[in-house]
């Protein structure tokens, strides 16, 4: 069943449905005698202890993140993972999915000129904000950049033909480009994973594929409880909690994109 | 003539011409036909264009008042093409007549109250009028067309030989044809 | 219903039902199919295909004829056209060319509009340029990339080939886009005999006959690439068989690999005695591959002969009174 | 008058005619010329995991030709919809994964080389699946 | 009775969906006016070609020899044999369509069979029949068909409607050339005594004559001598001089018969006497006309290979008798295809000529040095550009001037450029043709190739139609009223072509241009142009031209 809808969409893509209409009684008529004729009935189902939610969002408790320091270990655990190229030197083509930045690059919309002399020095964790109304799914010619019903803005590199629209769109920069092919500036690859490969974009999924096995994304568990994950619908999450309890701000509100990471201040 | 008709014919200008251009192009051969239809260039078709043109004017100016001198020139190309053709008189300029019928079906079609009955066949007489004209042009291409034949081969050769006095004789019965 | 195509169509369709047939009767018959039949199409095809370029080749080219498209080659000053009437080897040969590649003398389809009054533009009336020449742009490619089966191991620039037709990475067997453009072209081509009333007015059933042929052909590539799957490993030992010349059948690779491969032979066996022949033909076209340069170089004819003329002499002798009296100056007073 | 039996513009058109046969049999001689390599099709060499098994996700008739169409929905439905387990149709559950984890594709054939590159390799087929997912045994 | 008739639901009742029958199934129907007459037999006799017979083509009994089969049949195989280009072009057509609405006659009949795919399948279908396997087995289903006596006559009024323009063999993309076709079928009917009279006749006379009206030598002379008078008149007093056969003159100059006979090719030739009377004066050209070698047309190559050679020959052969240098030839269509592609070939080499050289500039005309026979316009276009002419434009001013591609010089030979430069020098108003109407792409003017008779006026006239057309589109953009050509038939054709369709517009010969333009050594002030007309702006008073009154 599934894999029909596969082919649907295959042939949609490949502008031959047309094609596919006229082939299809042939097609059976060929699968009885050549080739394998077999009916697909296999199932395909998530894993029974993958995470749910229905608007998974991320809090960043800045008060816990003083140094760059901190940030360290976190950054390290996403970017090794998910392979990223951290070797690559030339700052033009640097590959991140999360990583530090300065308060007035992290929130420019600020009104307020005389931040507090610790903020102003303070790295804040940066990553993909996995908007409610994200425009980079609006200006992807292939739909390779999508949002998940469970609210990850979410990639397929498999579709992604590199026009970088979505990094013109995204006013976070949360998206990196690969100007050669990431795997020599791999240190150790980790097969679990795959690398990308030139001419494509990247950013953070939100460990999805952890998500799916039913683990927590690997920064929230490399910071000692300084980012907390879970659903923002379901009022007796973690986030939620948090939430109601300390004042959080969203970065370049102003846009309404609305960023699904918080940042308590 | 009152306006309704008028109104009429210039509402449905668009829709009388194409309906009343295929008639007429589809006195031809179908191969010439879809030909004559499709080929856009005026240069590489100039039936097909002559013929749409002229199918315009003539609607345009159907109901003017001093229209007989102008009807001339309007149905003048069309037939002059039509009349060297492998067409027989009635074919030739009896295309007129198509509009008759055209013109009644658009008018069922629309449903349309407005133009009456005397109306109509104050319309039809017009058209009866420019059949007769059309016969009249088709006539007078005919007649030139002879000239021309006839002339040709005097204007050709004979008056070549007459002007240097190799022909004598004949000057007295000398008419020009022209 | 016109008689023509359809008696094509009806004879494609049975060399399907063979093929079909033949495919699931057995081995015996799919070694006919896969091996008996296209070994002897081979070798009809390039038998008669010499036998009839020396046919035409035993035919001299008495006189020469180049139609000119453009200006001579005259006085030093005025420009001349050493494409479109070439007055050397060289622009024959870019004539050739560009007529054989791009099919240039059907670029030359202007057509003049008149829009607003008195602004006239033109127009080019490209359809029939375009889908011919997709139409063989992607039959040359389709056929190159089937050197795949051919060769082991496989050539680099067959690869290389491979990899720019499957330039947009869709799905999965990736899209070869020569495959899908000779299918929607030959398609076009077939429709577009079949609608025109012009068009189909001068053709003939041999000219709905091996586009019915191809059509069949396209669809059955296709359709093993994307739809119907077949052992393509298998087919390929099969390809390999033929060309090694250690000719073998390997089973349960799908009937309509069969009919594929049925289609192909056919095509092969008949395009020596067809118009398909304009691939050999258009070398030979003396309207196209000759130099213009009548005037400064002599053409020989082999074989011109001595004829009957009128002598100056007969002339006079008729009127040498007559040009005596005018004045005019004769041999023999 | 002609003899019907000269060739006229001999030398060009003969020169054609032996460029036309080359380009005709070029398989042939380019195999007896060049390759010579044997034309047999690879066998696969199943891992001891494979023949442990006794079968893969489904029929080996249609995994030969449809293993293509298999990923294709597979890497759709693990992205897309975060569908990540496959229930083949005699009951048991695989890991939707070309690489990862020993119940994915290559946990099982453990030898890429020998189970993917070969056949690839002889019907000169390049998937690009390798540019961005990980052999195992391959890592760095 | 109207009612009856003339109901307009009947009239398109009946003229709508004629059933579309297959062509081969469709006989021909030879229609007045349409056709041309049957060869005159004593014409056919006089130059010895076979089965020569008084027959009609509207008559059932074509009078034809017993064995009319076999003769087609065997003259088929002989030229499959002799012509490269005919064998190829019955083989490699894939009728794909794009000759199909290039033809003129097509466009302005609409008969089916006149597109030019067509009209070549009708000898292809007898080929398939007659020569390949395929056909002979499959038949009708492979295109094939008997050669009847239907299919024969069907081939006798398509292929004298042909004017072998070449235009269709632009656009094939195998560079089929229907002209081809037609040489080859004109050839095979003649075999047969099929021939129109229009071109027997003139086959006979130039043959004999050496010109197609017959004129004898010295009415030629006459002729010549009226236009020195008319010359005297027109140009203030100046007497030019041309000579005859003249033995060791240093060119020979050769022209359609057409200018020296017929109006308004006339005043071309009044044309070419001024030019040489005038380089003679200032740089003492040496040049002779011939009446044995008096037509540059060669009807000829409207009947056969052979026939063309024969009357070609003349050329050559004048040229050694008078021990000249080289040939220059007047301006005509078709008898430049037949130089530039044939005659060297045919009846050369020319080793008793000199390689052409410009006796006044010294221009060596490298691009004639095996045929050594330069067109007048080439030779112009040179005096000009070494500004060897002293000319007055301005006295072309009342004429608005189109140019009209002639089909043998644009397809046969590319002589493009050189007309329209001479004319530009000399003209000051020229306006060119919408592009796909000239040049190589020039429409024919419906009446070459023989078909320029009188009974088939119709034809012409429909044939003629897409060349009136473009004309009457500058007529009406630019007010154009002069259409020049550098071809006799065309100035034969083209007046009762406008007459009809653009009858404001009249026909010319470059040269006649030039000689208006020409400023004569020691003339008086000429106010006329060579018809004698006056020329508006040089008269105290204008006096309006008399063509503004033919009536519409």
């Amino acid at each position: 069943m599934m894999e029909n809808c596969g082919r649907r969409r295959f042939l949609k893509l490949a502008g031959i449905s047309a094609l596919g209409l006229a082939a299809g009684p042939v097609h059976n008529a060929f699968a009885v005698s050549g080739g394998s004729g077999e009916e697909a009935t296999a199932e395909m189902t998530k894993n029974e202890s993958a995470m749910t939610g229905d608007h998974w969002a991320m809090v960043i408790d800045t008060r816990k993140l003083q140094t760059e320091s901190d940030l360290e270990p976190i950054i390290e655990a996403c970017h090794n993972i998910h392979n990223v190229p951290v070797n690559i030197t030339d700052k033009k083509h640097e590959i991140k999915w999360i990583w530090p930045e300065e308060f007035k690059h992290a929130f420019p919309s600020t009104d307020n000129h005389y931040v507090n002399e610790k903020a102003k020095h303070l790295p804040f964790l940066v990553l993909c904000n996995h908007c409610e109304n994200p425009p980079c799914v609006r200006v992807c010619p292939t739909q390779a950049t999508f949002k998940r019903d469970d609210g990850i803005v979410l990639m397929d590199f498999h579709r992604c033909i590199g026009c970088r629209f979505c990094m013109a769109a995204c006013p976070y920069g949360s998206r990196s480009f690969n100007f050669k092919d990431p795997r020599p500036y791999i240190e150790e690859t980790h097969p679990e994973f795959p690398t990308r490969m030139k001419g494509v974009v990247e950013k953070c999924n939100f460990c999805a594929e952890r998500l799916a096995v039913g683990k927590m994304p690997a920064c929230a568990e490399a910071s000692n409880g300084a980012i907390v994950f879970g659903d923002l619908d379901d009022p007796e999450s973690d986030v939620r909690k948090l939430l109601k309890e300390s004042y959080a701000i969203r970065r370049k509100p102003g846009l309404g994109t609305g960023p699904s990471v918080y940042y308590i201040v | 003539m009152s306006g309704h008709v008028k109104n009429f014919l210039e509402k449905r200008k668009t829709v009388i011409i194409k309906k009343w251009f295929d008639c007429v192009v589809d006195t031809y051969p179908p191969e010439t036909a879809s030909f004559l239809k499709k080929e856009k260039d005026p240069f590489n078709n100039p039936v097909g264009k002559t013929t749409v043109q002229c199918l315009e004017a003539i609607i345009d100016h159907l109901l003017d008042k001093r229209s007989e001198q102008d009807m001339i020139s309007h149905l003048d190309p069309i037939i002059r093409i039509r009349s060297v053709q492998d067409f027989p008189p009635s074919k030739a300029a009896g295309f007129v007549l198509f509009l008759k019928k055209i013109i009644r079906e658009e008018l069922n079609n629309q449903k349309s109250k407005d133009v009456e009955i005397n109306e109509l066949s104050a319309l039809d007489s017009k058209i009866d009028e420019l059949v007769l004209i059309a016969f009249d042009v088709y006539a007078k291409c005919r007649e030139t067309f002879y000239q021309i034949k006839a002339n040709e081969a005097k204007n050709r050769f004979y008056k070549a030989f007459e002007r240097a006095g190799l022909v004598t004789g004949l000057t007295e019965e000398k008419q020009d044809l022209s | 219903m016109n008689v023509r195509y359809m008696y094509s169509l009806i004879a494609v369709i049975v060399l399907f039902l063979l093929a079909y047939a033949g495919a699931e009767a057995g081995v015996w018959s799919q070694y006919i199919l896969g091996v008996v039949i296209p070994y002897l199409a081979i070798l009809v095809f390039v038998v008669f295909f010499i036998r009839r370029i020396v046919g035409w080749a035993k035919s001299p080219v008495p006189f020469r004829i180049p139609t000119t498209c453009g200006q001579q080659k005259t006085l030093p000053w005025i420009k001349s056209s050493w494409l479109d009437n070439p007055s050397s080897r060289l622009g024959v040969i870019a004539r050739m060319f560009l007529e054989i590649v791009f099919f240039r003398s059907l670029f030359r389809n202007t057509k003049f509009a008149v829009k607003d009054q008195n602004k006239p533009f033109y127009a080019l009336e490209l359809w029939l340029w375009v889908g011919a020449l997709a139409f063989h742009m992607a039959f040359f490619t389709v056929v190159a990339r089937h050197l795949r089966f051919f060769t082991q191991p496989v050539l680099f620039p067959i690869s290389l080939l491979e990899n720019i037709d499957s330039f947009f990475q869709v799905g999965l067997p990736g899209v070869f886009i020569s495959g899908v453009v000779l299918f929607a072209a030959v398609t076009f081509l077939l429709i577009r005999r079949v609608l025109i009333p012009q068009v189909r007015y001068i053709s003939l059933a041999s000219d709905y006959f091996p586009l019915f042929l191809i059509f069949g052909i396209a669809f059955s590539g296709l359709l093993m690439r994307y739809f119907s799957k077949v052992d393509v490993v298998g087919v390929k030992e099969m390809a390999m068989g033929l060309v090694t010349l250690h000719p073998h059948i390997v089973e349960g690779v799908g009937a309509i690999f069969y009919v594929h491969v049925f289609f192909v032979s056919i095509l092969l066996a008949y395009f020596p005695f067809s118009k398909l022949m304009h691939l050999g033909g258009i070398f030979l076209s003396p309207t196209r591959n000759m130099v213009n340069n009548n005037r400064a170089v002599r053409h020989i004819n082999p074989w011109n002969y001595p004829v009957e003329v009128h002598t100056y002499e007969e002339y006079e002798e008729e009127f040498r009174d007559k040009m005596i009296e005018a004045g005019l100056p004769v041999e023999k007073e | 008058m002609s003899k019907n039996k000269k060739m006229y513009n001999r030398n060009i058109i003969v020169a054609g005619l032996i460029l036309f046969i080359a380009l005709i049999t070029f398989p042939v001689w380019n195999y007896y010329v060049f390759s010579g390599e044997t034309s047999t099709a690879p066998e696969i060499k199943l891992s001891e995991k494979a023949k442990a098994a006794k079968e893969c996700v489904r029929s080996k008739e249609y995994m030969k030709t449809e293993h293509m169409q298999l990923l294709d929905v597979w890497r759709d439905t693990v992205v897309r919809e975060a569908k990540r387990v496959y229930v083949s149709p005699n009951g048991k559950s695989y890991n939707m994964s070309l690489s990862s984890g020993d119940n994915s594709c290559l946990g099982c054939h453990v030898d890429k080389a020998e189970f993917c590159d070969k056949c690839h390799n002889y019907a000169s087929v390049s998937p690009y699946c390798w540019d961005c997912h990980i052999d195992p045994k391959e890592k760095k | 009775m109207s009612d009856e008739l003339l109901k307009p639901e009947e009239l398109i009742k009946i003229d709508h969906k004629i059933p579309s029958k297959d062509w081969m199934d469709t006989p021909v129907n030879i229609r007045k006016g349409m056709y041309c007459y049957a060869s005159n037999p004593k014409s056919v006799e006089y130059v010895g070609l076979p089965h020569a017979r008084a027959w009609n083509p509207l008559d059932d009994d074509w009078k034809l020899p017993e064995n009319w089969k076999q003769i087609i049949h065997e003259g088929f195989k002989e030229r499959l044999d002799k012509f490269r280009s005919f064998k190829v072009f019955m083989d490699i057509c894939v009728r794909c369509g794009a000759c199909a609405d290039k033809c003129h006659f097509f466009i302005g009949t609409g008969d089916p069979k006149n597109m030019p795919v067509l009209r070549a399948e009708l000898l292809r279908s007898v080929y398939r029949n007659d020569f390949t396997k395929v056909g002979k087995i499959l038949g009708k289903i492979a295109g094939a068909r008997e050669l009847t006596i239907d299919v024969l006559k069907e081939w006798w009024y398509y292929f004298f409607s042909c004017t072998e323009c070449r235009r269709c063999s632009v656009f094939c993309p195998y560079g089929i050339d229907t002209a081809e076709i037609t040489i080859m079928a004109r050839e095979l009917l003649n075999l047969i005594g099929l021939n129109i009279d229009w071109i027997a006749t003139p086959v006979a006379n130039c043959y004999r004559t050496g010109n197609h009206l017959g004129i004898q030598p010295h009415a030629f002379k006459d002729m010549l001598d009226f236009f020195v008078e008319d010359i005297e008149e027109v140009a203030g007093g100046i007497q030019v001089e041309p000579s005859f056969n003249r033995k060791g003159a240093d060119i020979l100059f050769i022209t359609p018969s057409g200018d020296v006979f017929a109006d308004p090719g006339t005043y071309t030739a009044m044309g070419y006497l001024m030019l040489f009377h005038y380089l003679r004066e200032k740089y003492g050209f040496d040049i002779t006309w011939s009446t044995y070698a008096s037509e540059g047309g060669n009807f000829g190559f409207f009947t056969s290979h052979e026939t063309m050679k024969r009357l070609n020959s003349k050329m050559y052969a004048e040229a050694k008798r008078l021990g000249v240098k080289w040939i220059l030839g007047g301006e005509c269509g078709h008898m430049w295809r037949v130089i530039n592609q044939y005659m060297d070939t045919m009846n050369g080499p020319a080793d008793f000529l000199e390689e052409p050289v410009s006796p006044i500039t010294g221009t060596k005309f490298e691009n004639s040095k095996s045929t050594k026979m330069v067109h007048i316009a080439e030779f112009v276009a040179d005096l000009i550009k070494h500004d060897k002419l002293e000319l007055d434009p301005s006295r072309n001013d009342h004429l608005k001037v189109t140019f009209h591609d002639s089909c043998n010089p644009a397809r046969g030979m590319g002589l493009l450029d050189e007309p329209r430069y001479v004319i530009q020098n000399v003209c000051n108003h020229f306006y060119e043709m919408p592009d796909n109407t000239i040049r190589e792409q020039t429409f024919c003017c419906g009446s070459g190739a023989g078909l320029n008779a009188g009974e088939n006026m119709e034809q012409r006239m429909l044939g003629g139609l897409p060349r009136a057309n473009a004309v009457k589109y500058v007529h009406e953009k630019h007010g154009v009223n002069m259409l020049a050509c550098v071809c006799a038939i065309d100035r034969a054709a083209l007046p009762p072509l406008m007459e009809y369709w653009v009858p404001e517009v009249d026909v010319t010969g470059m040269t006649e241009l030039v000689a208006n333009a020409l400023i004569m050594p020691g003339q008086v002030d000429r106010t006329t142009d060579l018809r004698g007309e006056e020329i508006p702006g040089l008269q105290s008073d204008d006096v309006k031209t008399e063509g503004d009154n033919v009536e519409k």
